[in-house]
């Protein structure tokens, strides 16, 4: 039976060790959201988020903002009575909109979570430095100075390296990750 | 699916707790491997060694022996006695050249359909490991030693 | 002679047919069992059905069938429907095999053509087996009258006046000091909001005074032997510290007695009581109890207070546990519920936060007869709250939990918001997951509160915390919850929280259903012998259940399962005798070398040895059928009825399909 | 002496350097070793979940991997790190063939992941390890009088499923106590500080800073604990745009369990990190100070 798979299906084959897909197991308790601690700047609150999944309607899924504004706190995640696994739909919610490049405009989320992993591809290592940037561009003038006051204060405290930290093996390293995904797509 | 070996496997079961853990199984339909197919018995008491000698002269690859937790029996204690003849059975069963892998005892109350259907699962892949049982038929020594009684036979011609 | 076999197989709906080929299994049966025997076989939608049964007689009569197999559900199940088809048709039930092919294959397999060729084996060994069945007659045993009923809460009283009144004897086995359950703790009862004591209490009365009850409370079942018709009780009568002839009930050591301790039985913990005490002013028996783990006489060795101001001297600090056997013929259990903990959800706050009530201690606060004679005030026992929040689902309907719905708290939390309402004119918010209001005058009792203007949110509690962020939370409880109907996120601050909590099985449940042959499903509810047409029989014959401890259920309902349990057991009664199934071992004398091997195997002493003969024997009123001696015997000498060694060899045979091998070696002529 | 494989992380490098200090010079009173993980790299936070699963388990089974080689316990000081550390080991316990897949991917750094190895939350090794009385006979100077808000965050416990430890657990205020210091009722201990949010989600992150901060405050807590250097960070370096934003004068030091417990152990502060926050936990110290006039202590 070659039919295509749901969006609900898609979704649920991308949570890990989940079997079958619990998503549709949701009974819209309303837990998720109730317990959820950013859910007030999320366009659609979780719950619906599942029933929206389950409901087929992609493209305004992911248009929402949600899944971005995810703390992965897991506080959904432990209490769902469904034992639905909500933040690591959130997580996947996000690998599927960066694959197919279609997350809402204007979001950092996306554009962050790249440059991190670019740097730690680099270096195997996180530099906060070489993060900076690319929200400072996101936001306004006056975000950027009180950053760079923050950013300086923990210079002066010597709370931020000056050179990005690097590992030693970083060829294997390489090799590494290359042999799961190819480079190209986040170098 | 495929090409890959499905042992048979008898498993006798009685009637007051293993049975009803099987049937339990079934009524919270729970899966496991077709590859069990039960006896029901009053008691594991019942259980008489050659029944498991003629299951493995039979064809069978895997014998299961199922019973009601010990204290629970519903005939008091006769689930012991099926205890004692397992152990012994499965010195017999090396004696004979036939792994003691291949029998199994497993106490299973009618509440524990879940650890019915795991246990049988197990056992399955267990055997499946074993591969299928080389019993020696060469010469029919064990296979007449464990062939049908004569006068059932008899009945056969009749009917 | 020939035997001429049916083979019949039931799609049972879909449910065998689903997975199974039924079809396919019965054309097989029909072609390669043709030689053992087999001249029919038939598929039908439900052979259990009265159609499906009258094929069978049908075949039996014009075919003249010599035996059936019947390819179904579990043997549990129909055996006796199929063995009476079998009767009616003139032939004897026990030359009728029933084989499971759903609760064995299509239930728990799921690919098809595998199900088919298991379901084909089963069949064979099925037919294989039947042949080597022998007509047998059952045995027939008086039944004792008396019955037993355990549990003294709604069900259980219901159960024992059906019986009683019917003028047969029945005892009644209650744990607590007093029958009366946990309707006894209730103050209203919903959806009619009539006083639960007043309709409570005529019953219990009567229970205590007919004569045809023997009433045990403060007494526990510890032993139960035998089988339907004939089970042997044992009670464990523990010390009252009171001897009830003598006790009027007057109350006065209650009054003396110096100790007072926190109730957390009956007052779920809001209220004290003595340490010599009936749980409440109507209990029956109105005998007090003395709690010697709090008595200051067991304790300090002084005080006996209670004896010296008793007018009757029935205060007897000497009495023992007593161990009393009963002989009854059924036994009905209605062991009840305990109430789910709500302490295992901490983000509820209960035992942490001061104003977070369980549905019980809520029910005692609202109950006029209760610790505050119904004012509904917080811990504080002053302040009356302007809020309150209450909390559907607590411990329901949640797989971290208990996955199943518990049915009553619903209707319990719409009438707790209503005595709130009601009483206090505060605010009330009821929180849930659905509203489930399925019975009759329920769905009106829900419009009423709508009416009356109680706040309905659609969610699931997520927490209630004591976090305030703006000055209007400060010093209130904060119910943080999703209005799921706009999809908003609220945080409602009330002075009061009831967590309406779950109903679960009694912690010791397991035990006691292992106490009496029966089983639970893995909720740990007792499991009926069927789910829609024998909801109050067990497995076990003779032992019935009634009320919550079959599954949540209201008192409506647990009243009707109290009756209908009484129903099945008069039915009974009224048989005078029972059928025992004739699975019995028999010593062929001649064969038996007198080695006693098997006597000492019998753990009911069924097998008694000739002196003078050198032979043993069993004695068919003892034996219990479980077949161990068969199997030790060996001289071959034993043979047990039903389960005989040809009967099992054959059916491995069967299993095995070694019955088709020997079509290809030596085809038998037919 | 007991041994632990040290996994601290990219920001106990730097931005979380006290946290760095005084995990050692705590543990070392206790006679512990912990041994740092030889050439070790980053988790993959959050972030590296969001864009490819497979290799964010793959950067930590590296880690674990040569682990294993050194030690049969590995310990994070991260709470992030620990969590996915934690998590990673549960699922590919679950999944062969994704260890499978993976260990191919480590034979190009010559490592293999077998899963023996332990993985545990510094502050579990205080909590269990330890114990509170070990604990308690090792504090020269309690911290008596000073109020603390011992703050879970999220991934020390989540998302772990044994409700009653996971909803309400105690042993963080039960280590503060050990010291001598008075755990405030903080019913946000749980609540996520939006540390991955803070610069994904800004506005998002700040409102979940001030709701902590505004517990902290009317709780009368002296200093927040910590267990994790991203909740430091934003709890603490964020307070001032906080402020701005709402208006508000929160100024609550913020500081690492570790830092705590070693003053209470009379470890000088300087060694321990002090002086490197933009808050200074001044009443902390001075705890001490005050009541045992240890100015040395304090100026060494």
């Amino acid at each position: 039976m070659a039919t295509k798979p749901t969006f609900s299906n898609e979704v649920a084959n991308l949570l890990h060790a989940a079997e079958g897909n619990p998503l549709e197991t949701c009974i819209q308790c309303g837990t998720c959201s109730g317990s959820c601690p950013v859910v007030k700047y999320m366009d659609q609150t979780p719950r619906r988020i599942i029933a929206m999944i389950n409901a087929g309607l992609k493209d305004d899924v992911l248009k929402t903002n949600t899944f971005w504004y995810c703390a992965s706190c897991y506080q959904c995640t432990v209490r769902c009575p469904s034992g639905i696994d909500i933040a690591e739909a959130m997580y996947a919610l996000k690998r599927y909109t960066m694959w197919k490049n279609q997350y809402k405009e204007g979001l950092i989320g996306p554009t962050f979570s790249e440059t991190f992993v670019k740097t730690i591809v680099r270096s195997g290592r996180s530099y906060e430095p070489l993060l900076a940037p690319t929200y400072i561009f996101s936001y306004g003038i006056r975000e950027f100075f009180s950053e760079a006051l923050n950013a300086t204060n923990l210079m002066l405290k010597g709370r931020i390296p000056i050179l990005p930290p690097r590992i030693k093996r970083l060829e294997n390293f390489r090799r590494m990750i290359a042999h799961i995904i190819p480079i190209g797509g986040i170098e | 699916m495929s090409d890959q070996f499905e042992p048979v496997i008898i498993g006798f079961t009685c009637n007051w707790c293993s049975y009803r853990a099987a049937d339990m199984a079934g009524t919270a339909r729970m899966k496991y491997a077709p590859n069990i197919r039960l006896i029901r018995l009053m008691c594991s008491g019942r259980l008489d060694p050659t029944f498991v000698m003629k299951a493995f002269a039979g064809g069978a690859d895997g014998v299961m022996i199922t019973g009601c937790h010990p204290g629970d029996c519903h005939y008091v204690e006769q689930n012991y006695k099926a205890l004692r003849r397992f152990i012994i059975l499965k010195k017999t069963l090396t004696q004979f050249g036939i792994e003691p892998g291949r029998l199994k005892l497993l106490w299973a109350s009618a509440a524990e359909g879940a650890i019915f259907t795991d246990e049988v699962n197990k056992f399955v892949e267990q055997v499946r490991e074993l591969g299928p049982l080389q019993w020696p038929t060469s010469g029919g020594g064990l296979e007449q030693m464990f062939a049908v009684p004569e006068h059932m036979l008899v009945k056969e011609v009749a009917a | 002679m020939t035997e001429k076999i049916g083979v019949y197989v039931c799609h049972c709906g879909t449910n065998i047919a689903g997975t199974v080929d039924v079809e396919g299994v019965a054309k097989w049966a029909a072609e390669y069992l043709k030689h053992r025997g087999v001249v029919i076989a038939r598929d039908y939608k439900f052979m259990c059905s009265s159609l499906g049964q009258e094929l069978i007689e049908k075949d039996i009569k014009e075919l003249g069938l010599t035996r059936v197999v019947v390819a179904a559900c579990s043997p549990h199940l129909h055996e006796k429907t199929f063995r009476n088809a079998c009767k009616n048709a003139g032939l004897n039930p026990y030359l009728c095999e029933l084989v499971s092919i759903r609760e064995q294959v299509s239930w728990v397999h799921t690919d098809k053509a595998v199900a088919t060729e298991k379901s084909k084996a089963i069949v064979s060994g099925g037919v294989e087996r039947v042949i080597w069945d022998e007509p047998l007659e059952p045995l027939r045993v008086p039944i004792n009258p008396a019955t037993l009923v355990v549990g003294g809460g709604i069900a259980g009283i219901q159960a024992a006046l059906e019986i009683a009144d019917a003028g047969y004897h029945v005892y009644m086995v209650e744990r607590e000091p007093s029958i009366g359950g946990h309707m006894a703790q209730f103050d209203k009862t919903f959806p009619t909001l009539d006083c639960s004591a007043c309709i409570l209490t005529p019953k219990m009365v009567d229970v205590g005074n007919h004569k045809n009850i023997t009433l045990l409370t403060w007494a526990e079942v510890t032993n139960v032997d035998g089988y339907v018709g004939n089970f042997q009780a044992t009670i464990h009568q523990k010390p009252r510290y009171v001897n009830t002839d003598l006790c009027t009930g007057c109350g006065i050591c209650q009054e003396k007695c110096p100790k007072k301790v926190i109730d957390d039985v009956f007052e779920a913990g809001l209220g004290k009581r003595k340490a010599i005490y009936t749980p409440f002013p109507q209990a029956v028996p109105n005998f007090p109890v003395l709690d010697k783990a709090n008595c200051t006489y067991f304790l300090r060795g002084t005080c006996k207070a209670c004896e010296k101001f008793c007018p009757t001297g029935a205060i007897d600090f000497t009495q023992q546990d007593e161990y009393i056997q009963v002989d009854v013929g059924q036994i009905i259990l209605a062991t009840g519920y305990d109430l789910f903990d709500v302490r295992r959800m901490p983000q509820y706050g209960y035992g942490r936060l001061a104003n977070v009530f369980t549905s019980l201690e809520f029910e005692r606060l609202s109950n006029a007869s209760g610790p505050t004679g119904g004012k509904m005030v917080l811990r504080d026992a002053v302040t009356t709250p302007t809020s309150v929040a209450i909390v559907h689902c607590v411990g329901s309907r949640d797989k971290n939990y208990n996955s199943y719905c518990s049915s009553i708290c619903c209707m319990q939390s719409l009438k707790f918001a209503h005595l709130v309402h009601e009483r206090t004119g505060a605010e009330v918010y009821n929180c849930y997951i659905d509203i489930r209001t399925p019975a009759k005058g329920y769905e009106e009792f829900y419009q009423r509160l709508l009416e009356e203007g109680t706040h309905f949110i659609r969610g699931k509690v997520a927490e209630v915390t004591n976090a305030a962020r703006v000055p209007e939370e400060e010093g209130k409880l904060i119910v943080q919850v999703e209005d799921t109907l706009i999809g908003k996120q609220r945080r409602i601050p009330v002075d009061m929280v009831i967590l309406s909590a779950g109903l679960e099985p009694r912690h010791d449940a397991k035990d006691v259903a292992r106490l009496f042959g029966i089983s639970c499903s893995a909720d740990g509810w007792y499991i009926e012998r069927h789910p829609k047409l024998d909801p109050v029989a067990t497995m076990t014959e003779g032992v019935y259940i009634a009320g919550v401890v079959q599954g949540p259920k209201d008192i409506p309902a647990s009243v009707a399962q109290g009756a209908a349990a009484a129903a099945r057991a008069l039915g009974k009664i009224q048989q005078k005798e029972v059928a025992m199934e004739p699975i019995r071992a028999t010593i062929n004398q001649d064969k038996c070398s007198g080695c006693r091997i098997c006597n000492n195997l019998c753990p009911f002493n069924a097998i008694l040895f000739h002196e003078d003969k050198m032979v043993s024997e069993v004695n068919p009123a003892l034996c219990q059928g479980c077949g161990t001696c068969v199997a030790a015997c060996p001289a071959g000498a034993i043979s047990g009825t039903v389960f005989s060694n040809e009967q099992i060899l054959a059916q491995l045979e069967g299993l095995l399909l070694l019955n088709l091998k020997q079509l290809e070696l030596e085809p038998v002529p037919s | 002496m007991k041994e632990y494989v040290y996994f601290p992380g990219c920001s106990l490098e730097k931005i979380a350097l006290s946290y760095h200090l005084s995990a050692l010079e705590t543990t070392q009173k206790l006679g512990i070793k912990l041994t740092e993980l030889e050439d070790w790299n980053c988790c993959g936070a959050t972030a590296y979940f969001h864009v490819d699963e497979l290799l964010a388990y793959t950067l930590v089974a590296r880690n674990l991997a040569m682990a294993e080689k050194v030690g049969t316990e590995v310990v994070a000081p991260c709470s992030a790190c620990y969590k996915n550390m934690y998590f990673t080991k549960l699922h590919l316990s679950e999944d062969p063939d994704l260890t499978d897949h993976i260990n191919e991917a480590l034979q190009e750094d010559n490592l293999s992941y077998s899963g023996t190895v332990a993985v545990k939350h510094l502050i579990e090794v205080f909590a269990n390890d330890i114990g509170v009385e070990e604990l308690k006979s090792k504090v020269i100077y309690p911290l008596n009088g000073l109020k603390v808000a011992a703050y879970y965050g999220c991934q020390i416990l989540r998302p772990k499923k044994d409700h009653e430890d996971v909803e309400q657990p105690q042993f963080f205020e039960d280590l503060m106590s050990a010291i001598g210091a008075t755990p405030v009722d903080f019913p946000l201990k749980l609540t996520c500080c939006g540390g991955s949010l803070l610069i994904s989600s800004r506005p998002a992150a700040y409102s979940m800073i001030y709701n902590l901060l505004y517990s902290a405050q009317r709780a009368q807590a002296d200093v927040i604990a910590t267990a994790c250097p991203l909740c430091q960070v934003n709890l603490e370096c964020y307070q001032q745009q906080v402020n701005q934003e709402f208006g508000t004068h929160f100024s609550i030091p913020v500081v690492y369990f570790t830092q705590l417990i070693g003053l209470s152990m009379g470890i000088p502060p300087k060694k321990l990190g002090f002086g490197k926050e933009f808050l200074s936990p001044k009443k902390a110290i001075d705890a001490i100070k005050n009541i045992h006039s240890q100015e040395e202590v304090i100026t060494q």
